[in-house]
């Protein structure tokens, strides 16, 4: 079994509400001096063959329109 | 004469989407039933809608799973015969993952949950769905939904806008959930099937809302009977 | 030995289950024993008192003692209703907390066989001025709106409330309405020796292990830390497939009997349902499906995984129930038989791990008397935030902008209130939800009430006044009541300040039911609701279910033109309201008032309105006559122009009193002049008190005027996203 | 300015009810032999001084009591 992990990312120039919402959350909490909050998903899981990875990311776990994904075959 | 409501794990609306097909058949002779998402025979309906609610409980991305069942390979061949397909809320974040529709959905711009009556107003769109209504025209629909947010990049947008495929928009000041262009709702270019956030099969009684969305279960109706 | 005492069970109690058992249990046996010997599932200290209800009526299909209460509704159907706290849970987690308080419930509404058509909540916080409290209300509010909207189940309705005893210990409680047809309902009782015993849904894991001992049944600590490994996530996807699933097998005759699994697991699950049916039950727990491999059988026999269910079935019919889940693609095994052994009896692949009489674990359970007192004086803190000095227009804005009477438009726009095709009137449109139901060819009316600083103030008369206010709030949809449900919310019931609170309220309860002829057919009692600050406000939440013959008359809003009625014989009074409490002098006592004659109004106003000739209605409540006129102008957006002279000379109460006033049994109607006049000479005072126009509300008396432009009303009452939202990140769980 | 990635995931033993979903419905959709899908949330961000992005993650990034996170510190 390989472990696979993938990171999903909302596209450059799409406005990711959920980290926007945290952006401007910090400064009220206290916590100053950081920005460019992304808020993505890790999808990881253990597969027979890595073949396929591609395939799935490109079908079911990223929408290519508004999603970038990254492969990390994390050990074969 | 049959409309097919298809049902998936987690749908909500289904039965919602039944009754508005239900009345808007009243005295045709037509009748609607749900689809079990495993079916693959669509041959006899009329007509299908993919309703609201939380297909596989809109884990990874709404309607990213189910865009896979079975129904939906045979929908997507009944689409392209031309047969008239809506997909309400969920069910047209559905088809869009499915490519049925152009486009995508993302979380609202707020980040919650929101459900609201709200104004849409009718688009210029060559769409049998759309033949009840006046291009322009202001009615009354309610929407609910976590992630309504239309989105295309601008090339495809200009395309949208072009063809003349935007079916409606919020109403000036009330877009809920920050889609561009105020994109409430989109036709493929051939405007057989639609797809729209707002939920017209809550907008079928006077006593539960408005009845502006009856005229839209009973527009591709209209056209069938003209056909034939 | 200490480990029953780390587990929540007294020395006595200890003793006493080994005399029933001869010797001294096992792990797995004191796992089992210490949580239903709980407060939580064995009602220690509430048990004697809610003998006392009255339970009885013609309309009542089940009573206390199933999972919910149901009334028949005419056609062969009837409506399941229950209210049930998750206090705790949502003071560690707020999301998971609130979210799997209504997941919960509404299983306690499928296990009847009933179809979950509505969700009501009754929230209360803290006043919203600390981040903490915003971040409770918002996961709160996340929470349930998470599970209801994704299950396709309308929150039509309920209410939220912020009062500094209730910091530290929010109350979060959930109310499911269901429809069943009568003759396709289950009770929860195994029978049939040698049927299977099927465990449904999700896998078992190591979910809220102890939850019952010791989230709910112990004070919270500052500092929850150690409690967090117990939390529950919800999984609202699983349960509409179970719900489904569950409508399917019982739609085809598949199932003896129906159970939910709530705190404790399958122990009280399979527990109750041998008792209530007086068999035994084998169960093997080898056979349960698990989420984690290494779990140790006391942790399978308790964990209270969300989303399963426990159904009796017989062992014919075992293809067709698994064929049926497969097809829902639910979880679905085997994992015992009932026996008629008289035994709960545990086994791991075969082998005997614990072995207890079931009538020894589910009704053995030592009830315990109170010992109550009353406390010599006020106990609970009182903060200012108005001056004595406000004029009575800024009074009355500062009342529409307190947290607990300013529109919670902010938290029903998070909630679908629509889907199911039922909901007349959503949550925000008036005093009581209303839901049509066709299949009985009429509509249903839904609501939820309580006060518990006025409980404070007099635990006996808050408690009548919370009953009258929920068959008021019924009664301006034209609905007439026909059963209650429950949620009384405690502190340490071993304290004899709370002892009296809550026996002196459990009093009021009956009476006021006696009094309007109304049956209590269910509920459920949280205690324990204390901190190192003390107890929460005493906090009975009276749900009630009514019914509307003809939903198409209700009332559309006031218009222009319309007079204005004061209907009932309404005393308004400072004592326990809303601006004593601004003003941070909130004490001991409610004026003591009648239960007639405000029965009577309530059922004058029931009949008006039914009649369809009012284009309004609402019940005086928090924030008395100025504020419940400003919420009739908002609603319509038409202002008004009354003059409470006559309610002054009549009751010889203050300016103050007569704008801003509380209590028990006034209702406002509005419609034609003529129409209102002839509600007069049926004993229930009826006072014209001025006409519907205008842009603005005024109200006045001889030395006070309230005078606000809607505008500057809408800014007031529509402030609460402002208190509540600021520093807080939705979404992020 | 540093680049930060803080990957949130279920506790260990904690339901993931998205990862569940996904692993159960991977073999309808033809993915055979993949398993243990979990889900999570990845949050990249840049900050001025990373000293108190563990506190960050606490408070607000993660919620402590169902989710365990990661930091990784990309560029300084
Ligand atoms: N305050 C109350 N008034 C009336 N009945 C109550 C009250 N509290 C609990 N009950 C009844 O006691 C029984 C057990 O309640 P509970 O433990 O909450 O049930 P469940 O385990 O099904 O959730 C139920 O039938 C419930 O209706
Ligand atoms: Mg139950």
């Amino acid at each position: 079994m390989s472990k696979v992990r993938v990171l999903i990312r909302p596209k450059e120039g799409i406005l990711d509400a959920q980290g926007k919402a945290v952006e401007s959350a910090l400064p009220g909490l206290g916590f100053e001096g950081i920005e460019k909050v992304r808020i993505g998903r890790i999808v990881e899981l253990e597969a027979e063959s890595t073949e396929r990875v591609g395939e799935l990311c490109e079908k079911l776990l990223a929408n290519p329109l508004i999603e970038d994904y990254e492969i990390e075959i994390i050990d074969d | 004469m049959v409309w097919g409501v298809i049902q998936f794990p987690g749908s909500c609306d289904e039965r919602d989407a039944l009754n508005a097909c239900q009345l808007a058949a009243d005295g045709t002779g037509r009748e609607a039933r749900l689809v079990w998402h495993e079916e693959t025979d669509l041959g006899g309906f009329d007509g299908i809608v993919v309703p609201g609610g939380f297909s596989y409980g809109d884990y990874l991305r709404a309607g990213a799973i189910a865009r896979f069942a079975p129904a939906m390979k045979s929908l997507a061949d009944f689409a392209a015969q031309g047969g008239p397909v809506l997909g309400i809320c969920n069910g047209f974040q559905v088809l869009c993952e499915a490519g049925l529709l152009p486009g995508s959905l993302l979380p609202n711009e707020g980040t919650r949950f929101i459900c609201r009556q709200g104004d849409l107003e009718v688009g210029d769109c060559d769409s049998p769905w759309l033949s009840g209504f006046r291009p322009g025209e202001r009615i009354s629909i309610p929407f609910k939904h976590q992630s309504g947010r239309f989105f295309a990049p601008d090339d495809l947008l200009a395309e949208i806008e072009e063809a003349g495929q935007v079916a409606f928009r919020y109403a000036p000041g009330e877009n809920p959930n920050g889609s561009v262009n105020d994109i409430a709702g989109v036709t493929n270019p051939e405007g057989n099937v639609l797809g729209l956030m707002p939920h017209p099969e809550h907008a079928v009684d006077p006593l539960t809302g408005s009845t502006d969305g009856l005229r839209l279960f009973r527009g591709p109706m209209g056209a069938l009977d003209v056909a034939t | 030995m200490s480990r029953h005492r780390e587990l929540g069970l007294t020395d006595e109690e200890y003793g006493l289950i080994c005399d029933k058992m001869g010797r001294e249990p096992n792990a797995v046996e004191l796992a089992m024993f210490s949580l239903l010997w709980s407060e939580h599932c064995a009602y220690k200290h509430s048990r004697k008192l809610l003998g006392t209800l009255p339970t009885e009526g013609p309309r009542v299909v089940m009573g206390p003692g199933e999972n919910a209460g149901a009334v028949d509704i005419g056609n062969g159907h009837s409506v399941a209703f229950k209210v049930e706290s998750h206090n705790h849970p949502s003071a560690v987690e707020p999301f998971q907390g609130a979210a799997t308080g209504v997941g919960g419930i509404l299983r306690d509404v499928i296990a009847l066989g009933a179809r979950p058509i509505a969700i009501l909540d009754s929230l209360r916080f803290g006043e919203p001025d600390d981040d903490r409290t915003r971040y409770l209300v918002d996961g709160v509010v996340r929470g349930i709106g998470h599970y209801g909207n994704s299950m396709g189940i309308p929150t039509v309705g309920g209410e939220i409330a912020f009062e500094p005893p209730y910091e530290l210990n929010p109350l979060v409680n959930a109310m499911c309405v269901g429809l069943a047809r009568t003759d396709e309902m289950v009770r929860a009782a195994a029978s049939g020796t040698g049927n299977k015993i099927v465990l449904m849904g999700s896998l078992t894991g190591r979910d809220g292990i102890g939850g019952a001992s010791v989230l709910a049944s112990a004070e919270l600590e500052e500092g929850d830390s150690d409690k967090r490994p117990t939390v529950q996530i919800g999984d609202p996807f699983e349960e509409s497939k179970l719900l489904e699933c569950c409508q399917e097998l019982l739609g085809a005759g598949l199932l003896v009997s129906l159970q939910d699994l709530g705190a404790a697991g399958l122990t009280s699950s399979a527990g109750e349902m041998a008792s209530a049916g007086g068999v035994g039950i084998d169960l093997d727990v080898g056979l349960v499906p698990l989420r984690e491999e290494d779990m140790e059988p006391f942790e399978i026999i308790v964990s209270e995984s969300q989303e399963r269910m426990l159904a009796v079935v017989e062992p014919a019919r075992i293809d067709e129930v698994i064929a049926i889940c497969e097809k829902w693609q639910t979880g679905a095994a085997v994992i015992g038989e009932v026996t008629d052994s008289g035994l709960f009896r545990v086994l791991k692949d075969g082998e005997m791990v614990g072995e207890i009489a079931v009538g020894d674990l589910v009704d053995g359970c030592p009830l315990y008397d109170l010992d109550p007192a009353e406390p010599a004086e006020w106990i609970y803190p009182n903060e200012r935030s108005l001056g004595e000095d406000s004029d009575a227009s800024q009074t009355a804005l500062a009342l529409l902008a307190a947290p607990s009477i300013a529109s919670k438009r902010w938290a029903w726009e998070q909630y679908d209130t629509l889907v199911g095709s039922r909901t007349v009137l959503r949550a925000g449109a008036a005093d009581a939800a209303v839901l049509k139901i066709p299949e009985s060819n009429r509509a249903i009316a839904v609501a939820i009430d309580g006060n518990g600083r006025r409980v404070a103030c007099d635990p006996y008369l808050g408690t009548v006044e919370a009953v009258l206010e929920c068959a008021a709030n019924l009664a301006t949809v034209g609905a007439e009541p026909l059963g209650v449900t429950n949620c009384l919310n405690f502190g340490n019931p071993e304290k004899p300040t709370v002892a009296w609170q809550l026996s002196r309220s459990v009093e009021g309860l009956g009476d006021a039911c006696r009094a309007l002829d109304l049956p209590v057919v269910g509920g459920n009692v949280s205690l324990y609701n204390e901190t190192p600050a003390g107890p929460i406000y005493p906090t009975p939440v009276i749900g009630m279910v009514g019914e509307v013959p003809d939903p198409s008359r209700l009332g559309e809003g006031w218009q222009e033109g319309d007079a204005i009625a004061l209907i009932g014989t309404f005393n308004p009074s400072l004592a326990g309201s809303q601006l004593e409490k601004l003003r941070g002098q909130t004490g001991p006592g409610l004026p003591r008032f009648e239960t007639g004659p405000a029965a009577q109004a309530i059922e004058l106003v029931r009949e008006t309105v039914r009649a369809g000739v009012c284009s309004a209605a609402h019940d005086v409540s928090d924030g008395g006559l100025a504020i419940a006129l400003a919420e009739l102008a908002l609603a319509a957006g038409v202002g008004c122009e009354v003059h409470l002279t006559a309610l002054m000379a009549a009751t010889e109460c203050s300016d103050e009193d007569a704008l801003f006033g509380e209590g028990p049994g006034g209702f406002i109607l509005a419609g034609a002049e003529t129409e209102l006049e002839k509600l007069g000479g049926r004993g229930v005072p009826v006072e014209l008190i001025g006409r519907v126009g205008g842009t603005g509300v005024e109200v006045g008396t001889p030395s006070a005027t309230v005078t606000i432009g809607l505008e500057d009303c809408r800014r007031a009452f529509e402030s609460l996203p402002d208190r509540v939202e600021s520093g807080v990140v939705a979404g992020s769980s």
